[in-house]
């Protein structure tokens, strides 16, 4: 714009006028076009650009096409050769000479009935026409008012009736016939009742015809693997007409949109899309169908299982949720069985998510549960706090109750009248009877506390009996890196300074108990302990060497020699669970025998005897450890002892350990303990009540990302793309002390999560357990969580889910196999490769629930040996190397563990036992002589009673199916017992149907020629009504072994 | 107005412009769709220049003794015999060869489909012992198990790949017919109720296989023209493999040495008094 | 009777040739119809100035204008046109509020969810959202500039200064518009936004419960004046909703009949301000208030 | 200089604005001074030259006199407004189409953000709370601000310089209003870009560090005298402002007569008129840079210390 202010400087009235001759149509022009061209944009925005999904679909569409091109033939093919097999030609035949049966019938039928509607339409006008006239006129009637009205109505209802209607057709004639009303009814119900006889046999006779047709549709299906090419063509009419429109699911409840199938258009198509087929990882089918099936997307959608932003479909990146605003972004793949946990946060083991279950296996194994708190894990100590916070209400509300009866008594005492005084003293018995009655209430408590001390563990061994234990100077050896001595234990490395492992050691050291000693043991041999650690299960939870054979639950016992001494680990191995003395949780100090002598009392604690003698409180009088007995011998234990303490390497031990016995070490190792949280996986005297030291972890995703500590690591986590939930935990897990980074921190102060031996899988497996630990699901993504999207177990699913945290806390999977699929560690040793050690493999489990009785199950679990005198055994399989140890579950566990095996099997909880028809002595002449005979291979493996014959035997005794076994599962497994139990020493095919009855494969005795019953049910008679004396009968009915008694034949060696 | 048209324009802009895309892009992409899909392969047949691998199977050092399997257990076994029977774990030939070692190629016909024979293999239980005592067969070969005794067997593969099946045969019983679908070497078979019976099948997925006999020899015939490794197996002293060339109508030898230092199974695990009892005393 | 037909069909014709005569006629000369009479009052024409002032004076948008202005005033150097571009900003935002309107609920439950159906759902819905807001903030821009040129200008001095009060209440409802706006999309940004502004109001001297005297004359957070800008003590549904209706009712009502006022006055004032010749210190007229 | 997190709140979206509130602002000061100068070089012209003053259209703009002195609105005006509109449009679609309304997580009001801000054009009166109370800041200074804006226009008693730009006829006024605008702008600059997590201040180029920690122990004027008593605290503080109010009165009344023009202004003012200015000059213009100065430099929290209020 001119500023120019020189205005006499150009000649007046030639010069255009700048304002009024200047046109603005060039900046105009320009202004518009530049506008329209950002209509342009925005439209191209809209279309295209914020569109990505559109570009997606076309190339759906295309590789899809030429996939389903390629698969037509293919499956037309298929189809050809099942339509050729003998089985579908032969339904065809059939059905092929059905329908020539049926036709001339079916021919007839269809004619008549031709006739009959056509008959029926001629009626139908003039007869519903007719009605309906009688109808008003009816009604007409009811409301007419006087007599002679009424008698008007009704003679021209008479005369209507009268008809005559003409009806022109009626008969094959074609004649007009003139009908009244009642004719013409009586013949159109005639015809209707003629018409549904006709339709009734119609459907009889085509009836076998339908059936076949069924038949061989579902014979196509059955054994056409994937899609007949009619569902082919239907695909592909399908693909063609698609049109590239978002495609949404949308839960009305939830206020759930998800539109992930815009892109990912290959997830529910009904043939499987890989990424090779389709050329693009995106278009592959979702690769659990089942989990789809339990969670259909048009219920749940995909967002709540996989979190991202369901709803956006501008780009890849905002769709997924991977941006800074949106609160759950998509699972990793790798850790995309976090989203199973948000719901199934109370399921210990869950279908389909190995790697979550390895996440928690690792939580609960690795220790993390000492010092994070996560709900669900180490219930009994949480249960046991509340229990005793219960009882401590308890106490105190009945000594008010008490106080104020007593008051009462006094107030009746000194009542002015009578009734008054009745009125207190009813109300001081009220209150003294709640007293008495809360007595009831504690004393369920304490049994309760008692089952919960019993059932409470710890990560890592007791150290109150370190003195009595441990050679001293191995105790800083360990601590300085406990990795180095035994590669992969759970004890994590703290990163102390030599200070503190010195202050650490002399206060474990110093805070060991002094006794009482364990009894002086005798050496035992090694050898023989070899092979007792090696055929007793041992190795289901150890292992030994290097690398490790055997299992990862507990210690590597490679280098034992070096550490323990010998007397306490006999005592050990005779009886893990056996305390040094009991430990008082009330005066929270562990008793002595002199404690027991102030009350004449002898020094003896068990289960039995758990009363504090001081105070009567309940005792914690086992060690804290799910190591069970496995009811060794004396000698036996001595003979193990020997040789695991024969392992050592030979690593020397500095003597000079003085200062462990320094009390000002101890002092200082004392706050060290605590600071480390060590009394939280260890007993430790003086720290029995220590809390977590950790965070809670239960929601530890749902933590607002500015609430994690990156600490100096913030900013380039942000440049580096981890600042999220998973690169803080990968990072964490990977080097705990990572956050420290950089910074200056007085010792006491630094991070004090230690070192833990993980491996990539292992992290990737707590990363996801992790990432799935969020705030009550959903929080905030939708409007109310609808009803479908809740996950409440049933009784069925919770009881399964409560035993599985038991069967994971005694490893039981390391002797048995629970669920098809999962090898025991036992199974994967060397020694059990062997055919001839196969047997040896204790029992699958799988439908244990509803092979064995319950009450028996339970009795067994308390204890296996059966028998309360000779416990030097199995009780069942006696012919096991293998032993079931003696876990001394409280009744709590076992109650949980056999509701478990019932669930799995989906038994009824309360099993009663079915009735046995009792035997008729011809009937047991008959099992006899069956069981007996030469072909029946029963007695060959089972065991009988008969030290001779049961040198062979690799199965249980008969007699014990009577209280043990449910006759229904005895006769499924007799017929097929490879079905229940894949790999079994049983074989299948011992029995064949002959007509309805199953009778034996092989030659019979000849009385059962007259026998018309089913063998296979008059055996499990027999079996549910065996004894003992019967089974000495049956064994003198045998063909004699030659008697070689055992031990001379036993070239052993 | 201005607006609107501007947008119909746009649009047929862009739809002209995307439908050129597509077109193109179809076309670029066709051929590469025909070459993804590999053909199957066919089956293989004879060019006429097949060759023979030969060779003979020593064994040097001692053979183990092994006491007399104790038929005890069942007294119709027993009575079939009337001399002693001793296990076949190390049967050393009078010419000092090996015999039941189990010779096939390991690899060289990666890539060949071979029909499978119509005819089954055998497996024979007469006397409870298995016959023969190592068998060869093809994937998807049918094997049909057949009794001789008079007393209930029941015939329990182990495989570790394959699937794992056990079945009873009463006497007279019809010959049970299976098969396997993939190939494993050594799959170990037994009789629940009598422990001491054992065989080994073999699945290979060629024909190409043989068992070394009385005079320790094999013969594997019929051989396409190539480089093979040659592998002999025996159930007590492992495998042991050689690489062969075989010209085309040629012979190549191959010839095998066990010796008892070879002894794979570490021997803490033979301890079952069953066992001893019955069948594998050791060496 | 064939004739009379005859003649009648053939008047039929001719009346409707002359229809269509007519319809040619009003289609060649449309400025002659009814319709076009009864919707442009004025004939245009630019030959004659007292037709081409009338056809201004008819106009309602040139209404807000007078008919000739001060020819240096069409500068832009002068006004900047930030008034103007302010006015603008303030239709686009009706207009492109009145769409976002139909797509939003102010509830808690919804809100949210109907910003992100905005986003990705709603044609153009991203594209009107994003011009919402960012033309609420270019209007807060303009609003300063054209405080600022008319400081500059000296345009508020008399007779203007009543005009400049308004424009300053403007200047604040303008404020108040955006502010209002910023909680309703019920992200965390709005709402610590507007928790931080709010929780001003507590201190409020006398009406706000942490406010000088506020206790003291009975303020608690239940009754305090920010209870009544919330609707509650936290923001949240009613906090919502109340910015929600002074958001798109009440405070653009004001701002329209304060900018009527506003733009009425420019032109009673004697129109816009300049550019006016210069006035000299020599001919100021010495007044002696103070000394 | 940490870049990557200047370059992360320059392109904030929301902060957009202010980036060209940066850029607009010095544009039209420069523009507008620009035109003062050729004013006030023409109004010198003019004053040293009367007669020329008489004959000259007084303008700085050029006229000739063939030329209309009016134009009609339509269509000289409105073209350019049509034109104006255009372009703003076009901004708005292009701001529009490149940049995305911010949308964060859903409230929560258990998560605070850190820093939680107001939208920017408060974000100066959020600042403010660092130097008084939210009582002060929040409520009475933004009452003045408005109320000081309005009475503007009747406390500026000066007949020149209507309708064009000029700086040597209105020396004060466009100072006043001047610094009121830049310690306004200061401030929204101040709350955007310096303040960081925990309101602290961060200089450009610094990292925004959570858990950064800074020593500030603020103090209050009668700390610094060591008087405990509250009476005297008070009594302290009122002499202070007092003082301040003084001082700041008599400086300023020596700044607004410092020139020939100046003084005669001064003289057209009634004494109400004088005193509202003085009052709203001292408390904004002087008051609250001063308050913030004291805070930033010397650490000094109020300087009034009352039971009920604390300035």
């Amino acid at each position: 714009m001119a500023t120019d202010n020189n205005h006499d400087a150009e000649p007046a009235g030639t010069a255009p006028d700048p304002i009024a001759d200047r046109s603005l149509s060039g900046p105009l022009l320009i202004a518009t076009i530049l506008l329209f061209g950002s209509l342009l944009w925005a439209l191209y925005d809209e279309l295209f650009a914020e569109r990505p999904w559109k570009r997606y679909q076309e190339q759906f569409v295309r590789t899809y096409s030429a996939f389903l091109e390629k698969l037509g033939p293919r499956q037309a093919a298929a189809e050809k050769t099942v339509r050729s097999s003998p089985a579908f030609q032969k339904i065809e035949a059939q059905l092929q000479s059905a329908e020539r049966e049926a036709s001339p019938r079916i021919r007839e039928i269809e004619k008549e009935l031709a006739g009959i509607r056509e008959r029926l339409a001629i009626l139908k006008n003039p007869f519903q026409d007719t009605r309906a006239r009688i109808a008003v006129l009816t009604y007409e009637l009811d409301h007419a008012g006087a007599g002679r009205a009424k008698d008007a109505i009704r003679a021209e209802i008479r005369e209507v009736r009268k008809g005559p209607f003409r009806i022109e057709g009626l008969d094959s004639g074609g004649k007009r016939v003139a009908l009244t009303f009642d004719e013409m009814e009586k013949q159109f119900g005639d015809l209707k009742s003629r018409e549904a006889a006709l339709n009734t046999e119609l459907a009889r006779i085509t009836a076998p015809l339908r059936d076949l047709r069924r038949q061989r549709s579902e014979y196509l299906a059955d054994n056409l693997a994937g899609l007949s090419p009619q569902q082919i063509e239907g695909l592909q009419r399908a693909n063609r007409d698609s049109k590239i429109e978002i495609r949404q699911i949308h839960v009305e409840e939830a206020g759930l949109v998800d539109r992930c199938e815009s892109c990912h258009l290959g997830i529910r198509q009904s043939v499987t899309l890989t990424a090779a087929d389709m050329g693009n990882p995106v278009f592959v089918s979702h690769p659990n169908r089942t989990l789809l099936a339990i969670h259909d997307p048009t219920r749940f959608g995909c967002s709540p299982c996989h979190n991202g932003n369901g709803l956006a479909t501008s780009s890849v990146q905002k769709a997924h949720g991977n941006y800074r605003h949106w609160l759950w972004p998509l699972f990793p793949k790798e850790n995309v069985e976090a989203g199973c946990l948000q719901c199934h946060f109370g399921d210990r083991v869950l279908d389909y998510a190995p790697v979550l279950e390895r996440g928690r296996d690792l939580f609960e194994g690795k220790g993390c549960i000492g010092c994070h708190r996560y709900e669900g894990f180490d219930r009994p100590t949480e249960q046991l706090n509340e229990v005793r916070k219960e009882a401590q209400s308890l106490e105190t509300r009945q000594k008010e109750a008490r106080l104020e009866a007593e008051q009462e008594v006094r107030k009746g005492d000194a009542a002015e009248s009578n009734e008054e005084a009745q009125k207190h003293y009813a109300r001081a018995e009220s209150l003294r009877v709640t007293a008495s009655s809360i007595d009831a209430r504690l004393e369920s408590l304490e049994q309760r506390a008692k089952y919960l001390m019993q059932d409470q563990k710890k990560v890592g061994p007791n150290l109150k009996d370190v003195r009595l234990k441990l050679r001293k100077e191995w105790i800083p050896v360990w601590l300085r890196d406990p990795q180095a001595f035994r590669p992969g234990t759970k004890m994590p490395k703290f990163r102390l300074a030599e200070e503190e492992v010195r202050a650490l050691s002399a206060f474990i050291w110093q805070s060991g108990l002094d006794g009482p000693a364990p009894p002086r043991q005798a050496p035992g041999n090694a050898a023989a302990g070899k092979e007792l650690f090696e055929t007793r299960g041992c190795l289901a939870c150890h292992s030994i060497g290097q690398p490790a054979v055997g299992g990862e639950f507990a210690a590597n016992l490679s280098r034992l020699g070096e550490k323990a001494g010998y007397d306490y680990i006999v005592r050990w191995i005779h009886n893990p669970r056996e305390r040094t003395r009991p430990y008082c949780p009330h005066e929270k100090r562990d008793l002595g025998p002199e404690d027991y002598a102030k009350h004449g009392q002898p020094f003896v604690f068990d289960l039995q005897n758990s009363r504090c003698p001081n105070d009567g409180h309940q005792l914690q009088v086992q060690n804290l450890t799910v190591m069970p007995s496995l009811r060794l011998s004396d000698q036996e234990a001595r003979d193990v002892a020997s040789y695991l303490l024969s392992l050592r390497t030979n690593a020397s031990y500095a003597d000079g350990v003085a200062w462990m016995d320094d009390p000002r070490m101890a002092e200082r190792g004392r706050q060290l303990a605590s600071r480390y949280g060590c009394g939280s996986c260890h007993e430790i005297r003086g720290l029995e009540d220590a809390p977590r030291i950790g965070t809670e972890l239960t929601k530890e995703a749902s933590k607002p990302m500015e609430q994690l500590d990156f600490g100096l690591l913030e900013h380039k986590a942000k440049d580096e793309g981890w600042y999220t939930h998973k690169g803080f935990f990968e990072r964490k897990l990977r080097d705990p002390a990572i956050y420290d980074q950089g910074r200056e921190k007085a010792p006491e102060e630094r991070l004090r999560m230690p070192n833990i031996a993980l491996t990539r899988d292992d992290v990737r497996a707590l990363n996801t357990f992790l990432l799935g630990s969020v705030d009550s699901p959903f929080y905030g993504k939708f409007n109310s969580i609808p009803a479908q999207f809740r996950y409440i177990p049933s009784d069925r699913r919770k009881d399964i889910q409560e035993g599985w945290w038991l069967v994971k806390k005694y490893n039981c999977m390391g002797c048995h196999t629970v669920q098809i699929g999962q090898p025991s560690v036992l199974s994967g040793l060397p020694r059990y490769q062997d055919p001839d050690w196969k047997e040896q493999l204790p029992p699958t489990l799988v439908q244990e629930g509803a092979r064995v009785n319950p009450d028996w199950l339970a009795r067994f679990l308390a204890n296996p040996a059966i028998s309360q005198a000779e416990t030097n055994r199995n009780g069942i399989r006696t012919y096991l190397k293998a032993r079931m140890p003696t876990f001394s579950f409280s009744p709590n566990e076992i109650r949980v563990l056999v509701r478990f095996f019932q669930a799995l099997a989906d038994q009824p909880v309360l099993h009663l036992a079915e009735e046995m028809q009792p035997l008729n002595s011809q009937e047991r002449l008959l099992a006899r002589a069956l069981f007996s005979s030469e072909g029946a291979p029963c007695l060959k493996c089972h065991l009988v009673g008969d030290a001779n014959r049961d040198r062979f035997a690799t199965a249980p005794n008969f007699l014990a199916a009577r209280e043990r076994l449910k006759p229904a599962w005895t006769a499924r497994w007799m017929l097929e017992p490879q079905a229940i139990s894949p790999g079994t020493a049983m074989p299948s095919g011992l029995f064949r149907q002959d007509g309805g009855r199953w009778v034996f494969a092989g030659p019979t005795p000849a009385s059962f020629k007259e026998y018309k019953g089913d063998h296979v049910q008059l055996l499990v008679r027999y079996m549910f009504q065996l004894t003992a004396e019967e089974q000495r009968q049956l064994l003198q009915k045998l063909p004699t072994a030659p008697a070689k008694p055992a031990g001379a034949a036993a070239g052993m060696r | 107005m201005r607006e609107t048209r501007g947008a119909i324009f746009a649009t047929a802009l862009v739809l002209a412009m995307a439908a050129g895309c597509g077109g193109s892009r179809d076309t670029a992409k066709a051929p590469a769709e025909e070459t993804a899909g590999a053909p199957e392969g066919a089956v293989w047949k004879p060019a006429g220049d097949e060759g023979t691998v030969t060779g003979k199977v020593s064994f040097k050092g001692t053979a183990p003794k092994y006491r007399a399997i104790s038929m005890d257990a069942d007294t119709v076994c027993a009575a079939k015999h009337k001399s002693p029977v001793h296990p076949e774990t190390v049967v050393v030939n009078g010419n000092g060869s090996l015999r039941n070692v189990f010779v096939y190629v390991k690899s060289g016909l990666e890539g060949k489909n071979f029909a499978v024979p119509d005819q089954p293999v055998e497996l024979d239980q007469e006397g409870c012992i298995y016959k023969p005592h190592v068998l060869g067969m093809q994937a998807r070969q049918n094997i049909k198990v057949v009794t001789s005794d008079d007393t209930t067997h029941n015939i329990h593969p182990l495989p570790k790949v394959n699937r794992e099946w056990n079945v009873s045969q009463p006497p007279g019983a019809d010959p049970i017919i299976r098969s396997f679908t993939r190939p494993e070497a050594t799959i170990p078979v037994k009789c629940n109720q009598h422990p001491w019976m054992r065989a080994y099948i073999h699945v290979v997925s060629h024909p190409f296989y043989a068992v070394t006999g009385e005079d320790g020899t094999f013969k594997l015939e019929g051989l396409p023209p190539g480089d093979y490794e040659i592998e002999a197996v025996h159930e007590e002293y492992g495998a042991s493999t050689q690489k062969v060339s075989l010209a085309a109508k040629g012979t190549a030898s191959a010839d095998f040495s066990f010796s008892p230092t070879q002894a794979r199974r570490p021997s803490s695990l033979i301890t079952l008094p069953a066992l001893v009892l019955g069948c594998c005393g050791d060496r | 009777m064939p004739e009379p037909q005859e003649a009648k069909s053939s008047a039929l014709l001719d009346k409707a040739r002359e229809e269509i005569r007519d319809l040619v006629q009003d289609l060649k000369k449309p400025q002659e119809t009814q319709l076009w009479k009864s919707i442009f009052r004025v004939k245009h024409d630019r030959t004659e100035p007292r037709t081409r002032a009338l056809g201004v004076l008819a106009n309602v948008f040139l209404h807000l204008h007078p008919a000739r202005i001060n020819r240096d005033a069409v500068r832009y150097s002068y006004t900047w046109g930030m008034g103007g571009i302010s006015f603008y900003l303030f239709l686009v935002l009706t207009f492109t509020g009145v769409l976002l309107m139909f797509y939003y609920h102010p509830t808690k439950v919804q809100a949210f969810r109907d910003i992100l159906y905005l986003e990705h759902d709603v044609p153009f819905g991203k594209l009107l959202r994003n011009m919402h807001r960012w033309a609420a903030h270019l209007m807060v821009i303009g609003v300063w500039l054209h405080m600022f040129r008319v400081v500059l200008t000296g345009s508020y001095k008399k007779p203007r200064e009543f005009n400049w009060c308004v424009g300053v209440i403007l200047l604040v409802l303008t404020l108040l518009l955006s502010f209002t706006g910023y909680l309703l999309p019920d992200d965390q940004l709005g709402f610590w936004a507007v928790t931080v502004g709010t929780n001003m109001a507590r201190a409020t001297p006398l009406l706000g419960h942490e406010g000088p005297l506020g206790p003291e004359l009975g303020m608690t957070p239940f009754n305090d004046v920010r209870f009544a800008l919330l609707g509650g003590s936290i923001v949240d549904a009613n906090a919502l909703l109340r910015a929600y209706i002074w958001h798109c009712i009440a405070i653009p009502l004001i701002a329209a009949t304060f900018m009527g006022v506003h733009f009425w006055r420019v032109r009673k004032d004697g129109g816009i301000s300049g550019p006016s010749p210069v006035m000299l210190e020599s001919e100021m007229k010495p007044v002696r208030k103070l000394r | 200089m940490d870049w990557a997190q200047v370059w992360e709140i320059v392109s904030l979206p929301d902060n957009i604005p202010i980036v060209a509130i940066a850029v607009l602002v010095p544009f039209y000061t420069w523009y507008a001074a620009r035109q003062a100068r050729a004013t006030d070089r023409l109004i010198a012209q003019l004053e040293a030259d009367p007669q020329m003053a008489k004959t000259h259209h007084r303008k700085i703009h050029p006229f000739r006199p063939g030329w209309a002195r009016e134009l009609p609105v339509w269509p000289y005006l409105l073209r350019i407004e049509f034109l104006a509109a255009l372009v703003v449009t076009l901004i708005l679609m292009v701001w529009s189409i490149t940049l995305n309304a911010p949308l964060e997580e859903p409230a929560n009001p258990n998560h605070t953000m850190n820093p939680s801000k107001a939208p920017w054009y408060f974000v100066g009166l959020q600042e403010m709370l660092v130097y008084f109370d939210p009582w002060f800041a929040g409520v009475v200074l933004p009452t003045l601000i408005i109320v000081g804006l309005m009475v503007f226009p009747y406390v500026d008693t000066n007949p020149l310089g209507t309708g064009y730009y000029t700086i040597r006829q209105r020396r004060v006024a466009l100072a006043g209003f001047g610094i009121g605008f830049f310690i306004w702008l200061a401030l929204v600059f101040i709350g955007t870009f310096v303040r960081g997590p925990g309101w602290m201040w961060f200089w450009p180029g610094q990292t925004w560090d959570h858990t950064r920690v800074v020593y500030e122990v603020n103090r209050n004027l009668p700390d610094l005298f060591g008087i405990t008593n509250a009476w005297l605290q008070a009594i302290l503080g009122i002499i202070a402002i007092a003082v301040f109010y003084a001082g700041s009165a008599w400086g300023i009344h020596k700044l607004v007569t410092r020139s020939e023009l100046d003084r005669k202004i001064y003289e057209r003012t009634s004494l109400t008129q004088y005193v509202v200015f003085q009052f709203f000059a001292i408390t904004i213009l002087v008051g609250l840079p001063a308050k913030m100065l004291l805070r930033l430099l010397f650490r000094i929290k109020y300087v009034l210390v009352t039971p009920w209020l604390n300035v």
